[in-house]
């Protein structure tokens, strides 16, 4: 006999259609954002079913699971980016806050200046790497003055552990930058809107192991104010940044656990096997 | 053997080598068991003999018919009677195209026959250069043909010389472009120069009187009449100028709400629709605007007078040529240039940019506005610069809806004339090479090479300097 | 911190009305560019349309005659010249005059100027050529073609202003009223086969567009031939095999500069060196095909170039990897990778190519040449240019010619595109 | 991924070499196995050539005990094992210390015996030692199989047995410091039994380390420093 | 003090101008390949310094490093990729079973069939997966005929464990396959020209961890035949394929030691901050 | 890049959980080596409060075993140690259990005082007790000094004592056999003795295993079952 079915014996759900119910902890008191039932589409096709979740405050939340279960989808429904897909139907309750994000009435505008985003590759825009921090809080129109203004993208950069490599440099385009910074200063400049939570898709996924490791670091510094939900494809990543893990199988939220409980003595078999690598 | 018979002869002979040269490749590679013992493959074998003999033959056959026109010519000058060997070179000229004449069968000249016996000695040396050079040409062919099937051989690195043909190919072919610039050059370059010898360079640039036709100063030799280019140009400008307003705003515009808001349907529809613009020929355009919208502009206008405030200038004079009838329907024209090119260009602008954007919380708008076109600006600049030399070269238009009346005004409802109208003007029908009339037209052609040279040049250093900013 | 961030979404709320009020502005900009655009188009061909398709169409005046071989001077019905040389107008004159039954020397002008005389001896002359013996001394049935300023009149027949009226006088609108009312044998409307059938001609009534088309044709061919050929190897070599230096920068910058050089220097250039120099003949589609070929080559080099360039370098790699030379990965990889963007190219520089006139005229391709070509070498006009004349020609028949030559223009177009983009799509890969 | 292959891992090498590792583990579980079993019966039937060969083997079982160890840490280095893998690689990476210290035991005992043979004499004590040694033998191979099939109510019983055995030890205490009280001259052969029987009892120690283990890897829980119904009751949460 | 100190007490290189040798065993008896004072320059930077290394015959052996480090670089040196690059220069001794690679005269074809490549992204031709197997077969001319060209598509296929999956849509595009049987297509297609060495640089950084789970068992068991050298970001991934691990730093190979040698003890301590993640 | 920072992880998480397990360890460290002075001192000096405080801390220590276990494992499947974090992680986690063994030991110890204590008199043997109590004291702080920096030399030292330390308690056992014989009444109270001396014996082993562990964490040498010298010889082989 195995381990594996040692450990399965009592727990025989491998087929995902008999998946009913998230096990683990997916609900916590004091919760940011909470999701209940939700269900999306891209056009027929199903991507999310019917998934719950909350997130808790100055939570750091991984997502992991097999390439197409719909991390990404369910990811970019928390500040609606999923609207810039014309197929794609979000069903199910979303709140920040007690607030519905898919009221219809709901503005996206404000919402995702409180549900910030950094995406797989950096991409800064072609422009200074002040005017790149600056933009958020220019077209919200939230520095009065210069002075204000200057003070935002210093505090931002500092939070994003960029300052002292590019104080000399703010002029200088934010394209010059490496590969790492320019994550970086995707990350100040989703900061600089001062948003409540941070969202990440694969944020490390263009970068080598050292920049890796300095926005890992940097994503354990922003769990202090913000808080942060984060796709990735590296199960050791979320091991290491996050607090909770949530594993998505086929579109379903199959456990979401303490990190150290998932990647040491997950609850669900599925789980045990994709972290152990034993999909196939 | 005619010439077109030659030429299918060799190609076919070489199509015969190759075949030859493949099978024989083949029949190596069994004896030594299999196609990998050989150095190149088959194909290429084969492909080595046919250039062997291929190469030698058509430049064989090139230079003959490149050199045995003026040698025959040559032997015929020897024919003619000693008095006419030393006759000026122009009128040798003469003489020989009458023998030519004579020789290729005009019945209506009334022959000498003396003439007629050249003639027909010069018809027999044609025949006889023609019979050599198919015999040279046939018999290189398949000696050189053997030769290159015999080199086949299992170590004989064929891949390798067969590419290095082609490379040489692609080589030559490249320079074509640089040939082509020396030829601009030099074939306005020389007339210029004689031009600017009868006018001086600073009267046609800094002048402001334009007539050609008509002689001003007639004491002046072989001038006809003033030659002040500024006219010219400012017409030019004028009408570009015009264009420009009517294209860049609606050719970008259109070009940002296709990419940015327009669903996939109505961007598939629109935009090939509006490329059609871009495909009429320029005749269209110059019929349309002569007959089309200048009238339509002089009905419309026409004794309008116009007000501004309690001011007023008094009724409208619009010529039936005027720069804005011309000027509008080169804009129409121009539409699709920056709309197409920029829409490629915002295109190109990666998703991500867009992404960061949202995400951030910004509008469509702003997006457009603030990331989007920042980010294209080098490519919308190259455009817009591609749409002015364009207007600016452009010819057949006004040529069409534009008089020839040189003007220096900005009023667009007057007549005004451009560089492109004059040159046309200036050298159809009338070919006399030496008229200042004549050469302004290649000093005119020079100056508007020199413009657009420098107005891509620009445009190149623009894009270059930004490009890849992104990505 | 908390206050902080009230603070930041009150700010973000209290601007967001004037951002969206920014965001409909932008919007309506958008919208009414594409709308001038469209109407422009629609504009543009409906102009074109109404005016090109009266081209197509002729007035003819059925008339009975008789072929006297008398008039006509023909002895010998076997004696082709003779019947070249037939005096065909006195004869169609006479039964002109009988129609109309014209006696004074005026009603007799009146009458001549109503019918295109010579034209319609061509049509005799041309059922002669066929068929002389048995026709001469018969009676038939000819559709003469009235004037051009008649058909000019008639097609415009109850518009504003009653155009045309002008070129007649009193009389003369009198017969053709009465030419109108007949009830049979009237004035009829119907195909006008000679504008596709015949060259140029200095009547307008007999003006056809086949010899600008043929020579738009052989034009094509020659350009084609050339340039792209040309084009993709300048590309390829460029962009495959060229190394990075002095040398290929300026062929670099000068391809750059040939594509916005104005087409009428590209007429210079021919004028000077394959008329002067090289001492080609002139109005010949050999040579307008030679300067074409110079002026699209840049296009085609360009676009091939973002072809190719286009085509993933891991593709390129993949194929190294494996052991391919050079000219195998160029033919067997890149070339059929960038086929799509090369005809697009190209496509492009032939259709600019067909629709340029200005370098043409530097040539001499703008000369008044009526015969039909049948090679490239033979002299010849294009549509383009034929349009050209007949627009300058001050003859109220020929600019109708012209429209319905440039609907000829479009439609040659819109068909090679045709072709063009059916066989890109044939090519068309993703990778 | 249709259908679940849940019990193979991707890599065939890492399969490999997590089985390698259960396969030495059990086999130095067998060796030690075997010393226990000789070691008992040299004291027991005072054997000594059975006494050196169990000696003589003590280096083996620390060889094993090495290179096992060695194979975790490569395991950990290279194959970044987490959940139920880590959770092997780190119960048999206690467990092997655990075992080589068993093998001490024996050793011990096995000197014990040489020591006992060497004066000759059979004494008292020796049916406790002959009971205790039983026990101990049982337990250890029940430990083994258990570890072998990842069973964890053998594990439980085992945790139980060991309870048991200690008291065994403790009753033959006493009844071997009563009879070196009662024979002084004996003492010193005595102890050498005492000593002999505390390594068996260390042995039944080991050994319920090794189902603490076992329940461990299987249930991801410590239950170590629990009494038995504690463990039970956190084993078995639904009973 | 800190164990890192303790450790390098007496190893105090830590500035890299001071690596004169690569420490370990970069050389071994039954070298495939052997690399000898390698210099590599772009233009006039240096971009490799003076490496020595063999690779034994079917090794897997690793090469990792921080990025810009030159792993690439000297990668693409053993096939002469790098002539594709005009400004680069390679000097120094690089020998395949006792012959020069870079000697002029050679021809870089033959080489290349003997030292296939595999690339970071899945490349395959935007053809069917048939011919994109058979294509290098084809212009080597391997096959004489058909049934020739089937069955090393065929095992190629097979030998990339990828027959079973494809087996019925050989005539299918091989870009309409996923990122991971690209990849696998992709050593099919290297296979096929049964090279002796094969070339990988990080395969596996574009795919998902399931698909790189099978790629590594594919490296596994194409050992047995061939001789494999891996660049790679993921040091997890160097630990789980390589028998020997190369560290290169600044163009330097540092170290190049057994796999399991580098990463429980490594003999450099530029290699230990690299691999326990102290570079910053 | 231009100036190596050799001696800090980027993570400053990773930095700070690899220092809470070696603090951890080393508070454990110091709890256990409390045990033993106190445990000797109540057997030297036969007071039972002490020896009954170092019964009740033993729980303390048990639940920072298991503490500091699940920390070596979380560490392991979260940051996934290579090379020298990987060899403090394996150090701890198998050092802690010989810390936790100390800590058994001295509860022996504690309770052997207490039972001695109950009988109420001095004993012989109690000043090689002492001796060796003293001598243990010495090499378990030593060998916390010794991890505590990383001292691989005085961990060659320790094992070095430990030697030492056997020989003395085989000349303690010696003593107090005879003693036995000597007096058969107190045998009972002798082999409490004879236990708590046992003990320390195992305590000063458990100390050459950290050593040993020492060796393993700095050098990456795995120097178990070999003797002094060839310790030596493997950790500096230039001299
Ligand atoms: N724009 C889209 N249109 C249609 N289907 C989509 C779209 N985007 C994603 N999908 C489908 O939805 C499912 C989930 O996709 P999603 O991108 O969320 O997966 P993911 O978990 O992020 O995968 P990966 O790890 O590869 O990023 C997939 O089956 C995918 O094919
Ligand atoms: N084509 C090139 N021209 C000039 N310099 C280059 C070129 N390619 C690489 N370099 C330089 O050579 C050095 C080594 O590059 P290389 O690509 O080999 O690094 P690498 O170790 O593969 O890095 P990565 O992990 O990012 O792939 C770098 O400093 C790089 O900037
Ligand atoms: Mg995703
Ligand atoms: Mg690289
Ligand atoms: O090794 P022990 O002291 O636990 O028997």
């Amino acid at each position: 006999m195995n381990v594996q079915e040692a450990i399965v014996e009592n727990n025989t759900i491998t087929d995902v259609n008999d998946i009913k119910e998230t096990v683990g902890i997916p609900l916590v008191e004091n919760a940011k954002m909470s999701m209940r039932d939700v269900d999306v589409f891209y056009g027929e096709k199903q991507a999310i079913f019917g998934v719950n979740l909350d997130i808790g405050v100055n939570e750091v939340i991984a997502m992991i699971g097999p390439s197409g279960c719909g991390k990404s989808t369910f990811l970019r429904c928390l500040n609606r980016m999923n609207d810039t897909i014309e197929i794609c139907k979000v069903n199910g309750q979303l709140h920040l806050e007690g607030q519905n994000i898919y009221d219809p009435k709901l503005d996206v505008v404000p919402l995702r200046a409180r549900v910030g985003m950094v995406f797989q590759k950096p991409n800064p825009f072609p422009k200074s790497i002040y005017d790149n921090v600056a933009y958020g809080p220019r077209i919200h129109g939230l520095a009065a003055r210069r002075a204000d203004m200057d003070e935002i993208v210093e505090t931002s950069l500092r939070k994003a552990g960029l300052w002292e490599e590019v104080k000399d440099r703010l002029h200088q385009p934010g394209t010059g930058l490496s590969g790492g910074q320019q994550q970086r200063l995707c990350i100040a400049r989703t900061i600089a809107v001062s948003p409540e939570v941070i969202l990440m898709d694969e944020p490390c996924s263009a970068l080598d192991p050292i920049a890796t490791a300095k926005i890992e670091e940097l994503i354990d510094e922003l769990s202090e104010n913000f808080t942060i939900a984060i796709v990735t494809h590296s199960m050791q990543q979320a091991a290491r940044v996050s607090h909770r893990t949530a594993y998505f199988h086929l579109g379903k939220l199959v456990e979401v656990n303490e990190t150290e409980k998932v990647f040491t003595n997950p609850d669900h078999s599925l789980t045990e096997a994709y972290i152990t690598g034993r999909f196939g | 053997m005619s010439l077109s018979a030659l030429f299918v002869l060799i190609m076919l002979g070489a199509t015969v080598i190759y075949v030859l040269g493949r099978s024989r490749s083949l029949v190596l590679a069994n004896n030594l068991g299999g196609i990998r013992h050989l150095h190149s493959l088959p194909l290429y074998y084969g492909a080595q003999a046919a250039l062997w003999c291929l190469i030698p033959c058509l430049s064989l056959l090139a230079l003959w018919v490149a050199f045995d026109d003026s040698i025959i010519r040559q032997i015929a000058i020897q024919y003619l009677p000693e008095d006419k060997q030393n006759l000026s070179s122009q009128e040798l000229a003469l003489l020989l195209n009458t023998i030519e004449n004579i020789a290729g069968g005009v019945t209506s000249l009334q022959a000498s026959p003396e003439m007629q016996a050249i003639a027909d000695r010069v018809v027999g040396l044609r025949q006889l250069s023609s019979t050599i050079l198919s015999a040279i040409v046939l018999s290189s062919l398949v000696l050189l043909g053997a030769l290159g099937w015999s080199k086949v051989k299992p170590e004989y690195r064929a891949r390798n010389s067969v590419e290095k043909t082609f490379m040489i190919f692609l080589l030559a072919c490249s320079t074509l472009a640089i040939f082509t610039t020396v030829g601009i050059v030099f074939s306005v370059l020389f007339e210029s120069i004689r031009f600017f010898d009868i006018i001086p360079l600073t009267d046609f640039l800094l002048g402001t009187q334009w007539s050609p036709q008509t002689a001003i100063r007639a004491d002046q030799v072989g001038s006809s009449g003033a030659f002040g280019a500024i006219p010219l140009f400012t017409g030019t400008m004028l009408i570009s100028f015009i264009a420009m307003v009517i294209a860049v705003p609606t050719g970008l515009m259109t070009a940002i709400y296709l990419s940015e808001y327009a669903n996939n349907k109505i961007r598939a529809i629109v935009k090939p629709m509006l490329e059609v613009l871009a495909g009429i020929p320029t005749v269209v355009y110059g019929f349309f605007a002569a007959l089309t919208v200048a009238p339509m502009i002089k009905d419309a206008l026409h004794g309008l007078e116009l007000s501004i405030l309690s001011f007023s200038i008094g009724p409208l004079d619009v010529s039936g040529e005027s720069a804005l009838a011309a000027g509008l329907v080169m804009g129409v024209m121009i539409i699709p240039f920056v709309s197409s090119l920029s829409d490629d260009v915002i295109n190109a602008v990666p998703q991500s940019l867009r992404d960061g954007s949202y995400g951030l919380g910004s509008t469509q708008s702003e997006t457009v506005k603030k990331v989007i076109l920042p980010a294209a600006l080098p490519g919308i600049v190259g455009a817009i610069l591609l749409a002015v030399s364009r207007a600016i070269g452009e010819t057949m238009i006004v040529v069409m809806a534009v008089g020839t009346a040189a003007r220096l005004t900005a009023n667009p409802l007057e007549s005004v004339t451009t560089v492109t109208v004059q040159m046309t003007t200036l050298l159809i029908g009338d070919h006399e090479f030496d008229s200042a009339k004549t050469l302004a037209a290649f000093a005119l052609g020079l100056v508007l090479f020199v413009i657009t040279l420098g107005l891509n040049f620009f445009a190149l250093r623009i894009v270059k300097k930004y490009r890849e900013q992104y990505d | 911190m908390t206050d902080k961030k009230i603070s930041t979404i009150d700010l973000v709320n209290k601007n967001l009305k004037k951002r969206y009020r920014a965001e409909k502005r932008f919007q309506a900009y958008g919208i009414l560019s594409i709308c001038f655009g469209l109407m422009c188009l629609v504009f543009l061909f409906t102009d074109i349309i109404s005016k090109g398709t009266r081209g197509f169409f002729y007035h003819y005046l059925p008339i009975e005659i008789h072929l006297d071989a008398e008039i006509l001077g023909i002895t010998d019905t076997n004696d082709i010249n003779q019947i070249l040389a037939a005096d065909y107008s006195t004869l169609v004159k006479k039964r002109v005059y009988e129609i109309f039954e014209a006696k004074k020397r005026k009603e007799k002008k009146n009458a001549r100027k109503l019918i295109a005389i010579d034209a319609t001896g061509y049509r005799i002359q041309a059922l002669l050529k066929t068929n002389a013996a048995a026709l001469l001394g018969t009676t038939i049935t000819v559709n003469a073609l009235v004037d051009d300023k008649v058909d000019f009149y008639l097609k415009r027949l109850g518009e504003k202003g009653d155009p045309g009226t002008e070129y007649f006088n009193e009389a003369q609108l009198l017969l053709i009223g009465q030419l109108l009312e007949r009830e049979e044998g009237g004035i009829t409307k119907s195909l006008n086969k000679t504008f596709f059938t015949s060259g140029d001609s200095a009547q307008s009534e007999e003006a056809g567009i086949l010899s600008a088309f043929m020579g738009s044709l052989y034009l094509l061919l020659v350009t084609f031939c050339l340039s792209f050929p040309i084009g993709i190897a300048t590309a390829v070599y460029l962009e495959e095999y060229a190394p990075k230096n002095k040398w290929t920068d300026l062929i670099e910058i000068n391809i750059n500069n040939l594509a916005a050089v104005p087409s009428i220097i590209f007429g210079l250039l021919g004028l000077a060196v394959f008329l002067a120099f090289f001492g080609f003949p002139r109005s010949t589609p050999l040579v307008g095909g030679f300067v074409l070929t110079l002026m699209t080559l840049p296009t085609i080099i360009i676009s091939s170039r973002a072809a190719i360039k286009a085509v993933p370098p891991s593709i390129r790699e993949a194929a190294y990897g494996i052991g391919a030379s050079k000219m195998q990965v160029t033919i067997h990889h890149v070339i059929p990778l960038a086929m799509p963007g090369m005809l697009t190219g190209t496509i492009i520089g032939l259709a600019q190519a067909l629709g340029e006139s200005a370098p043409l005229l530097m040539i001499g391709m703008a000369a008044f040449i009526p015969d039909i070509p049948t090679s490239v070498t033979d002299p010849s006009t294009v549509l383009p240019m034929q349009i050209f004349q007949w627009f300058r020609n001050a003859d109220a028949g020929f600019s109708e010619k012209a429209s319905a030559a440039i609907l000829v223009l479009i439609i040659f177009l819109v068909m090679m595109n045709a072709l063009a983009v059916w066989a890109r799509s044939r090519l068309e890969r993703r990778w | 991924m249709d259908k679940l292959n849940i019990d193979q891992h991707i890599s065939q090498q890492y399969n490999a070499v997590l089985d390698d590792l259960k396969t030495e583990f059990l086999e130095m579980g067998g060796i030690v196995e075997q010393q226990i079993i000789d070691s008992v019966k040299a004291i027991t039937k005072l054997d000594t050539e059975l006494a050196e060969k169990v000696l003589s083997i003590e280096s083996k079982v620390d060889d094993r005990e090495m290179a096992l160890d060695d194979l975790c840490v490569q395991i950990i280095a290279r194959r970044q094992p987490t959940a139920s893998d880590l959770r092997l690689v780190m119960s048999i990476s206690k467990a092997t210390r655990d075992l080589e210290r068993m093998g001490d035991e024996a050793k011990k005992i096995a000197q014990m015996a040489i020591l006992i043979s060497e004066n000759g004499e059979m004494l008292d004590g020796f049916g406790e030692l002959k009971n205790l040694g039983r026990r101990v033998q049982q337990v250890v191979s029940d430990t083994l199989t258990a570890f072998a099939r990842y069973d964890v109510n053998t594990a439980l019983q085992i945790a139980e047995e060991d309870k048991a055995i200690d008291e065994e030890y403790d009753i033959a205490m006493r009844v071997l410091i009563t009879y070196m009280m009662e024979n002084p001259r004996n003492i010193s052969r005595a102890m050498n039994i005492t000593w002999a029987l505390r390594a068996l009892e260390r042995i039944g120690d080991h050994a319920e380390n090794i189902a603490e283990h076992i329940i461990y890897l299987v249930k991801g829980l410590d239950v170590r420093h629990k009494t038995i119904s504690e463990m039970e009751e956190e084993v078995r949460p639904e009973k």
